[in-house]
């Protein structure tokens, strides 16, 4: 029994801090998040070679052969930083044609994301709303010239920074995703601002695209349940970093700034609260992490462990959110200031992969039918 | 108990609906030079200024005949009766009751007739809710005070000709008697010396400043008050407390806004408005504001009787600073990824409104002082707690 | 306009204080609800000859001819001493023969409440719940010797201690209120205690009670809409003077008792509490008053304003009663102690005539039915 | 990351779990002397005292081992084992660490045989929270300890024969220095001059007691550690904090509970557990329970690493406080007027045992520290803020 990280673990937290403390100060956020492709491409490809793009990849396909406990280091530290990259979508990308692929497809792509030169984003549900399986409704035509989409996939992440998308669609009453290539022709890319500009989101445009047989794979529902799940873990493993950022930068205000003569973290009313946000962030922390161990070690438990550790840290980190800018003053809701770019962060993370109604009602629904 | 106007209330209020129902179109019908005419007609009614004392050009109104103007205007969702909102608001009372008379003929009609905006200077860096601990310096020099120092989160101030500042005189850099040596100016913003630099908020707005002064000097006719008594003056100032009657028509309009959104949202194949989650949300809302309303009205009634306040406008404004952040981020969060939108998507309930509102609640949550403030001032005046 | 108590009701107010304060401390408080009956005799005709039994009675009836707002008055300060008596009890009882009895029935029974000879209460539901209409369900036999009551009506306030009852049935699709006499034979009266000792409860037990003609009067659901509703204004009322007793112990706790050489109020911890505790009463106590104004002045306001109050109230009063215990610390949950008494309160005015849930649930309905 | 146990470990759980299957009936099948020989059996095992060396009688276990030991018990609802609750909690490692040879073997056998009760006297009147503030006496007279004073919220006390307890020898009334001075003393509750007055708790239980000391002479030899030196060992024996195994499973059980009391109840037509904000509570609860079991299991394994653990346990004891107050009102609130009921009223699920429940919560919530206390330990130790 050892509910910690190894020293390997612990060493690439340092490797990844280090990589992030030195490119990309909050300062360089903001200049990355504006830029057209919302990423650094010279910084993605140090990412290659350090490994962090093929960690979860297996060795056979040129990868490193890590997994999701792994992949928590880096997505937690990517959170404290706001670093903004198509790395989680990459990664999600990554997990789901490790699902579900077969053997040609992933000997196709997975090298190619691991050498930093394919990434990729899954674009599943029709309506803003839950990951709910019921919300992909797209269908293939049927014709004689073959199957073909026509619609659209609308909050795609890093649309349009991406090179693939793998699609979610119905046909005959069969789930399917297919792999779409960014350069086919009939598939448009289209981005639109959210309040966190460091997450890109965009709509995916199909204009009559032809699916290949060989680029199609069929999901039952539970592969996709466990694809959605593996989403919230990983969008929570972010949120841990971001919250834990806020508690600093929250605290280390609290100890500097003075008023009526005390530092104001004398106070109860703010060492309270940064007391509680310590206590919630610590509890979804143990929840994220045992829920990234069940990924690969301990599958059936996925479903509750995931929704537990999504569901607290929804609450949780849009409350933290908005009191870090609350417990700053004015100072906390300008532009120049940093800590509302995790207030924003809170809310994205909060409405992807299902806010806590959703998870807390699978939880509940799951209890009910033991 | 009684909830019934005089008759002589009672025909206010039907010259009220009476004049609106001639001058204002709905709301989605005003042109674009409406606003023009529209001040001019209820600058003609006396209704700008309409608590302050006809002598000085007010309208002399009753404290329910204000009460019944602001219910009638924002029932209807009237433009203000005036675009000087500082200037109704803060300065002029001020004015009124701490200005010299040429100090009064100089400024009041300007202000009644919106010539130009003002704003107020009490923060300074640094001092945040502890304002008597302000530093911004003035010094005599013959017969000007000689500015130097800088304000910040200066509401409206990139829009403003004049400012109401407070600065210190004396007592510089002291912790105790802190609240002594303080003086209010009145400063004309063109001044030499004077640099305004606009504070973009978090949802991408420009409504604050900070303005630096250098070696600014203002014409001592210029200063409101006595020197040293500038506390006195903002203390008077800030007791001047409006009703939260606009307030609470507001929160109304927004829940029926936040009411409309649950009923035309679906999640997981269901109606938002049918959990009984977010109904319980929105009618608990519901419950805040009316008591915020006749929180209001019970509070009003005792100044009518000439009964003493105390702090009591904090319990109304703890509950606004509630509803201003749990609103916003319950709609945003109802609206799921639609509701971090910017712009685009279309077809999307609500979006863009919500994404912005769920960004703005500081100017009012920070702005009127914060929640851990006001629940000192309740728990040291009410309660009689110790001070921390 | 004028949202406050008239001189008359001030001085009302001084005369219920004072009479509580002579008569009814908490020492007094329980040695009467640890008593049979559950209330003082001597007591109650003082109160007859105070006019606080009539206070709501025409004068016709030989009331006094006051309205809710002054009752309100009273219930306020009962509630401040946790006052344990049938008066709630008997004015719900009067208010519903005022409004439901025909002119024989008020003259037998309204001069002997306003005298104190006569006390009452409601027996409206079936099942411990929610006060609502489907949640009476005694249907009346009819028989050619003619109609009789077989069954029991359970959480009857102050059983065993009134002398008659308004008992809620059914008949053919539709609602009846019929009086019955303690004495009536077939009757049975039982108590059993709940956690707050100064609130009665028992059941009714029906054992072919014939009723009568003359003591029977068909009532409409909006009739009975009514009954509730004042219920919970009444139950609302009293909520007041009890939260504020807590504020009050507290406070005053919160100023003399010191920790680490500071009285504990001084941490905005406990002062802050405090003053959080202050803006809720002030808000249901201004949604009280007003909903006992429309009570008789604005009736078709009242369904909303009194569920706005008791749904406020419920939740806010929760809350205090909890809160003030622990801000006491261990001393806050002896049995010597008062404080404890005031959170049993709390969860007794919660739980009767609707707790937050129903009531908020019946506030969007109108708010979604406009 | 790993949660797979060795085989040693495994080995272990197997043998627990043999001995359950042999010797412990279910729940609802255990005959009134079955405790006798339980307790026997367990002792047999050296699972009485399972984490003590086994120089002392103890079973010398691991830490792993006292988890899945734990784990075991409390997942078959297993009497606890022994029940001298504070001589194993906290006594005995006290003697363990400071005792005498002579003290040992005095006590620490009919500690783990649980021949008589022990209590623990820290608390006194105007003490609360300031432990170190205490004031109860002892003065030296030949070879005896004289004390005279008091101790409150003495938990047991009305049971226990021994009191293990602080009394003050140096610093009378100093507000400084207060930690020093203190004396830790082994007392026979049967000595003349010892009055044991119970409390009742406002669930009408009487577990607390006031303990009044009138000259009371205790030996010398009753001294636990040196003279003065009684809050080290007090802050010893309290660090040896019990991990939440124990509780998290309590807590899952109330939530079977509560779970079915939600799904038989039916509130205004429908079955409280189809109403969004009930099912998202239960959800809740469950959510908190959960991380307490992973928050505890995580800073078991820095425990075994040997990482230096702040005031972890804080965290658990917050959710536990809040828990334990929420389950209990909401299952009380769910209830309705029946909930209130403390005891008749037939026919009406689960009365009485919410109820009580819904008023015991203070023997947890504030007898482990109040919230305040503990959130001012992790904003103090943890966050590096400043003291009050």
């Amino acid at each position: 029994m050892n509910f910690g990280f190894t020293q390997e673990q612990e060493l690439l937290r340092v490797q990844v801090r280090r990589f992030l403390d030195d490119n990309c100060t909050l300062a360089e956020v903001r200049r990355i998040m504006e830029t057209s492709q919302g990423y650094d491409q010279v910084q993605w490809r140090r990412m290659a070679d350090l490994g962090w793009l093929g960690l979860i990849i297996d060795t056979e396909f040129d990868g490193v052969g890590l997994n999701w406990v792994d992949l928590v280091v880096i997505l937690e530290e990517m959170g404290r930083s706001l670093y903004p990259a198509p790395y989680l979508s990459t990664m999600l990308f990554c997990s789901a044609l490790n699902d579900v692929a077969d053997g040609p497809t992933k000997k196709a792509i997975l090298p190619g994301i691991a050498r930093g030169e394919i990434k990729g984003s899954l674009a599943l549900f029709d309506q803003p709303g839950d990951p709910h399986i019921d919300n992909i409704s797209l269908e293939a035509d049927d014709t004689s010239d073959g199957l073909f989409l026509q619609g659209s996939k609308p909050f795609v992440h890093d649309c349009g920074s991406v090179n693939y998308y793998l699609v979610a669609y119905r046909q005959a009453g069969s789930l399917y995703l297919v792999l779409l290539d960014a350069d086919d022709e009939g598939l448009k890319q289209s981005h639109s601002p959210t309040m966190d500009l460091t997450k890109r989101t965009g709509s995916l445009s199909l204009d009559n695209i032809e699916i290949s047989n060989a680029a199609r794979f069929a999901v039952d529902e539970k592969q996709l349940q466990r694809l959605f799940d593996v989403g919230a873990v990983g969008i929570a493993a972010e949120m841990i970093g971001a919250a834990e950022s806020v508690l600093a930068m929250t605290t280390k205000y609290a100890q500097d700034r003075t008023q009526f003569g005390h530092a104001i973290g004398k106070y109860q009313g703010v060492k309270h609260r940064l007391a509680e946000m310590y206590v919630d962030i610590e509890s979804f922390k143990s929840l994220v992490y045992y829920a990234a161990w069940t990924i690969t070690e301990s599958q059936e438990e996925l479903a509750r462990s995931a929704s537990l550790a999504k569901a607290y840290a929804s609450d949780a980190f849009a409350t933290i959110g908005i009191d870090g800018v609350q417990l700053h003053g004015a100072i906390g809701f300008t532009q120049e200031y940093d800590i509302q770019l995790f207030l924003k962060r809170s809310k994205w993370s909060r409405a992807n992969y299902g806010n806590a109604d959703f998870h807390y009602e699978k939880i509940i629904k799951q209890r009910l039918s033991q | 108990m009684d909830f019934e106007y005089t008759p002589s209330e009672e025909n206010f209020r039907q010259e009220v609906r009476q004049f609106l129902d001639e001058n204002l179109p709905a709301a989605g019908n005003r042109s674009a030079d409406f606003m023009d005419t529209w001040l001019n007609k209820v600058r003609d009614k006396r209704w700008v200024g309409f608590s302050w004392p006809t002598s000085v050009g007010g309208g002399g109104g009753s404290i329910m005949e204000q009460v019944i103007l602001k219910e009638e205007m924002s029932a209807r969702k009237a433009p203000p009766l005036g675009t000087c909102m500082m200037g109704l608001a803060w300065v002029g009372p001020g004015i009124i009751q701490y200005g010299t008379e040429q100090q009064k003929q100089r400024f009041i009609p300007d202000i009644l007739d919106s010539k130009y905006h003002w704003c107020t200077g009490y923060s300074e860096p640094n001092v945040g809710s502890d304002l008597a601990a302000l530093q911004c310096k003035a010094s005599r020099d013959g017969d000007d005070y000689v500015i130097n120092g800088t304000k910040i989160w200066t509401s409206l101030a990139p829009f403003a000709s004049w400012i109401f500042m407070l600065v210190r005189t004396e007592n510089f850099g002291k912790t105790e008697n802190k609240h002594d040596g303080i003086t209010a100016l009145l400063v004309d913003l063109s001044t030499q010396g004077i640099e305004i630099k606009p504070i973009e908020n978090m949802a991408g707005q420009k409504v604050f400043a900070q303005i630096f002064f250098d070696n600014v000097r203002v014409p001592m006719e210029n200063r409101l008050g006595d020197e040293g008594n500038g506390w006195a003056v903002t203390i008077s100032s800030l007791a001047n407390e409006r009703s939260s009657i606009g307030e609470v028509t507001g929160l109304y309009t927004k829940l029926e806004k936040l009411t409309d959104l649950l009923s035309n949202s679906r999640w997981n194949g269901q109606a938002a408005i049918d959990s009984k989650k977010n109904r319980r949300t929105l009618a608990r809302f519901e419950a805040k504001i009316e008591a915020m309303r006749l929180n209001g009205l019970r509070y009003l009634t005792q100044q009518i009787k000439g009964e003493p306040l105390s702090s009591e406008t904090s319990v109304n404004k703890l509950h606004r600073a509630e509803l201003e952040v749990e609103m916003g981020d319950f709609a945003v969060e109802t609206l799921g990824q639609a509701g971090l939108q910017l712009r685009g998507q279309e077809a999307v309930v609500g979006t863009g409104y919500w994404a912005a509102d769920s960004l703005n609640w500081p100017t009012v949550v920070i702005g009127g002082g914060t929640p851990n403030i006001q629940k000192n001032i309740i728990a040291e005046r009410i309660l009689n707690l110790p001070k921390d």
